[in-house]
């Protein structure tokens, strides 16, 4: 249950049993091919996997360094990454006997993508969301509705993810015997960081077939923007055994030299949270401070144990995206590729930019396109109109 | 040293108030009011910002005493006043693992002894993840609390026995908080435990009446009764804050605290 | 240019060389296999094609009849088929030479996928809205703004899509010369109706394939929803030859026997409208009514020529859909599958779940999921509020 | 008939004004001053919801009428009212294919001959899509006005040669409305026009000053005046409906009018 230093299960003794049980099931189902078999029909059939890898051509040419390579995880059913896990999980949770399932939600999309699978497995689903994201996040509310999931508006703390999270775990400790808690990135106790990171291995692994049968060679880099950090410990996966640079890409929103960032490696220190040994975002007396950043996926005070290790390591290195150079990336993406990135994507394209520029041509970097931005134009909307720009 | 000896003849009542809450003067005088109202020992709970193990009552208090500028220094730091007015029974530290985390290891345990702090409890660190701060614990003569928990199964004989000062049994699944009924598996739960055990027993999480005090004294050796008072406080907090009508409020919450207390306690 | 007695080409003399020039540069293109192959390399790479069918088991079996699937057109890239149309079409105008293209839209999502190629293809982009749909589709607009659209506001008549089309029709009119337009559906001047079958048969072609694969036979029958009808035709382009029955389903409003329906083979006359003859909600001197769905992308007067024609031979049966069964359909689909469709598509999921009732356990229906119903969630909200259920 | 003489030593001034706008008497008065003010014919505009090949100032004149319930037989129906108030001009009707595809073929020309009217414009359909209408004018003596454009190329040959009463040339690219400039092309636009027309060359789309008409008269036989003129009675069209002041605007609309008229007419 460790990555290095980090990692471990620092929670309440009533879910060590549960988290043990988890642990063994899904050790077990890995090596069932039954499951496996599910499991990749699932990501087939359902959510239209494998998603593709796009040649962004006009940037490229606009950069004039390394290519660019976008693993379109927008692509995806739901529109993001996220459902990689939830329809491993879910089937685990069925695999287990459980009929109910939780998660907890930030802007809506793991949420969303818990409900799909909730609904497709006949389950009964609680999402736990601050009441301040309830507000923010009506549309992503009404989906879950939709889809037939009870959305819980959670009240303590500052009311956003963090505080969603602590109640989902709260709401699990004391309905652990029926329900099975959907985590939704590489964080919380072990076994969770673990089974997240191979649930979405899928996307690493899907892209370095697909980039060497274009290249005939690996990526010189590959980047993938990072809050938990599912979709980036997903993509690193496949390429850590390699001689390939990986970068992650943190929300760095007004500034990390403000108070208002979610940059956790850059400027955080070590501790716990939701169970697991990483950095985090506190003050010197250990508590947790509420991170910012415009994208509502990256503003997260922690991050997943194995990137807290493989920052410590040196084998990734991580760097900082502010809103604002985020915003710019996404634009230039839209403007010359016709394609709409989330928020938390364009942090990772923006670092694939800037890096791409001080490349050769002869290089290439493979950016993980986490999600599609439509969920964002709301923000977008408000953002323009904020600096005057529509 | 331990908290308590290995049998007790009274039903052990320990009591858990969150430091700062409303504000330390009044943590103090309210611990002096517990163990007037017959504590046998009292949990000082570390104001923290995601306390995961607790219901919205405790919750509360958190953020009352963070608003306060509480923190875990300056709640250990209280301990000493306490003693100085005359509080003799143990404190035990109820805190997060985070906070503990962010302080040396030395400094942490010089700070637990200088300020005359008897034990620790940590409900977010499992029996595995605590070997060390257990053994630390151990050198330093400061009783590590253990949790254990209905689901605990084939863990409760590796935590019961390795239990110090007493084991801390969670009544029930699930965080703190005020609850009516307790399970009915809990009596075969508490008897597992005891056959481990070589300190007392106690049950917590969810006590909030008499007669849930009376109904468990036959199966275990004491209560921690936490977000019953803690309530209590919060009712009480506009007073307790007065200068004027102080008094009278820590000798009404004194008053609450003594219905967790059996008459026939002869501590 | 004939569909049986529909289709043609009725427009201004102004348009008769510009459309005989695109004629023929379709067919020269249709005939290149660099065209055919940059034309498939984009929707596989850029748009992610081929896309799944999945199998609805969960309705199928809460309906007890044939068995049902989805071709998933709302995996594609921005969302909905309209993206294979405007791939094809901005290909034939850098083929052509073009450097600015138009396009019209109702709710936007033609609109999107337009700007979204013309962004790819570094091509001025002018997209004519109505003025109405404007305000009801903010965001689209803004979407289309950020691909680097310019988003006109027509002002004139209704200032809905059938204006929005006018307007785009007096636009190229007056800017042939280096304008393409991009026409979103099987409607329009001869060569459009065709051009977009070609470019939308993607559907139908892979769908075939795709259901063979699986179940070693063709499906009992096809149902796709239709507005303009490129789905429906791009669907069942690839099973006229075959005996399978092919459902068209289209909007009936509140009621076909209300005036707020878009049932135009149900209720239409023949007529000319944007070029071409076919089936048209009109008064008795021909003037034009404006149609009425909940769905605003068949919420068009008019239907593709060539569905005109397979109605009147009634190769094809189209059957009319209330938007309250299109509403249960959806909420269906979304409860038992955990897929949210566009509220078009929901039309066509309505008339197949009709149909499948009836239908015995070893027959099938496949149907064409347009689109997403992402863009639709506002609509959903408001409409749950009026009625009380949200 | 022909409407003109194959040869006109005149410039044609062919006005063109939306039946219904702003009124159905109104649009009689206004085509008997548009006579007095010199029209060679009159083009009589059917209102339609879908007018694509009119710009604003028209589409606007085609809502008006419309609400004024206006249709394709009532418009026809005001040419015999026109007679009797002493129109002897020609009088042709555009309008959009759709509203005249309603009609039975048999009883809209029965209509057309009834009702007077000389020609038939229908700027939506193209040369290959009229075959049959064009044989049925010839039939009943309408003449088919045809469309021809700069874009026309290779087909200007094919639509001058079949044209009848005259030809109607799109004087830019673009749907009708007032322009300041014409395109420096047209002028070997018209020439070919010219060379394989028999029957005058008239240009429109765009005209909307005397200066275009007098430039125009030197390489064509005559303008068609839409936009101008619908949007002189949109300016006029409170006054054009009060009882009073009508008669005025009437005679203030036909001076408008008369700006489109050569002094050197002679017609």
């Amino acid at each position: 249950g460790r990555y290095g230093d980090f990692g471990g299960r620092f929670v309440p003794e009533t879910l060590m049993t549960p988290l043990a049980e988890i642990e063994q099931a899904h050790k077990e189902a890995m090596n069932d091919p039954e499951f496996i078999e599910e499991y990749h029909y699932l990501l087939k059939e359902y959510s239209g996997r494998p998603t593709t890898i796009t040649f962004a051509g006009n940037v490229t040419n606009k950069l004039g360094g390394a290519k660019i390579y976008l693993k379109r995880e927008d692509l995806n059913h739901t529109g993001a990454h996220k459902i990689n896990n939830a329809i491993g999980q879910v089937l685990l949770a069925k695999r287990m006997g459980k009929t109910k399932v939780i998660a907890e939600t930030g802007a809506g999309q793991h949420g969303v993508a818990t409900a799909t699978v909730a609904a497709k497995f006949g389950m009964e689903c609680k999402v736990f969301m601050g009441e301040e994201d309830v507000r923010r996040q009506e549309l992503n509310v009404f989906r879950m509705q939709l889809l037939g999931a009870e959305v819980i508006p959670v009240t303590s703390g500052n009311k956003t993810l963090k505080d969603a999270t602590n109640e989902a775990m709260r709401y699990w400790v004391q309905h652990c015997s029926d329900h099975f808690y959907i985590i939704g990135s590489v964080v919380g106790p072990h076994p969770y960081p673990y089974i997240v990171r191979e649930f979405q291995r899928v996307i690493g692994d899907e892209a370095r077939e697909q980039f060497y049968n274009i290249e005939g060679s690996l990526p010189t880099k590959v980047v993938a923007c990072v809050g938990g950090g599912s979709n980036a410990i997903g993509m690193f996966a496949a390429f850590l055994p390699d001689e390939v640079e990986l970068v992650g890409a943190e929300a760095a929103g007004k500034g990390v030299e403000t108070d208002l960032h979610a940059a956790t490696i850059t400027k955080g220190t070590r501790g716990v949270l939701h169970g697991s040994l990483t950095y985090l975002l506190q003050d010197e007396y250990g508590q947790i401070i509420e991170p910012y950043s415009i994208s509502a996926g990256l503003d997260y005070p922690g991050i997943g144990p194995e990137h807290a290790h493989l920052a410590s390591t040196g084998r990734v290195k991580y760097e900082s995206v502010t809103d604002q150079e985020a915003l710019n990336a996404l634009e230039l993406l839209a403007r010359e590729e016709g394609i709409l990135a989330a928020i938390e994507s364009a942090h990772a394209l923006s670092t694939a930019f800037s890096h791409a520029k001080k490349m050769n041509q002869d290089e290439s970097i493979l950016v993980c396109l986490s999600g599609r931005g439509d969920k964002d134009v709301h923000t977008l909307m408000a953002h323009y109109k904020e600096v005057g720009k529509a | 040293m331990t908290l308590f000896k290995q049998s007790v003849n009274s039903q052990l009542f320990i009591p858990f108030i969150t430091a700062g809450d409303p504000h330390s003067d009044v943590t103090v005088d309210l611990a002096i009011a517990l163990q007037d109202a017959g504590a046998s020992a009292i949990e000082l709970g570390i104001p923290y910002s995601d306390p995961v193990a607790d219901g919205p009552v405790i919750q509360k208090a958190s953020s009352r005493a963070l608003k306060n500028g509480m923190n875990i220094i300056e709640a250990m730091k209280l301990v000493p006043k306490m003693r100085k007015k005359g509080l003799n029974i143990p404190i035990i530290l109820f805190t997060y693992y985070n906070p503990v985390l962010q302080l040396n290891q030395e400094s942490f345990f010089a700070l637990l002894r200088e300020n005359t702090i008897d034990g620790l409890l940590i409900p977010d660190i499992p029996f595995e993840e605590s070997e060390e701060l257990r053994q630390k614990c151990k050198e330093q003569s400061i009783n590590f609390i253990s949790l254990v928990a209905p689901t605990s199964s084939s863990r409760i004989k590796m935590i019961a026995e390795a239990a110090e000062g007493f084991i801390y049994c969670v009544s029930s699944l699930g965080v703190t908080g005020v609850r009516k009924n307790f399970d009915e598996s809990i009596t075969s739960f508490l008897k597992e435990v005891k056959s481990y055990s070589s300190v007392p027993v106690v049950v917590g999480f969810g006590v909030s009446s008499r007669e849930q005090v009376e109904l468990l004294s036959n199966i275990c050796d004491g209560v921690v009764v936490g977000s019953a008072l803690v309530r209590e406080i919060e009712r009480l907090q506009t007073t307790l804050m007065d200068k004027e009508g102080r008094q009278q409020a820590i000798e009404d919450f004194q008053q609450f605290a003594k219905t967790f207390v059996l008459v026939n306690e002869m501590k």
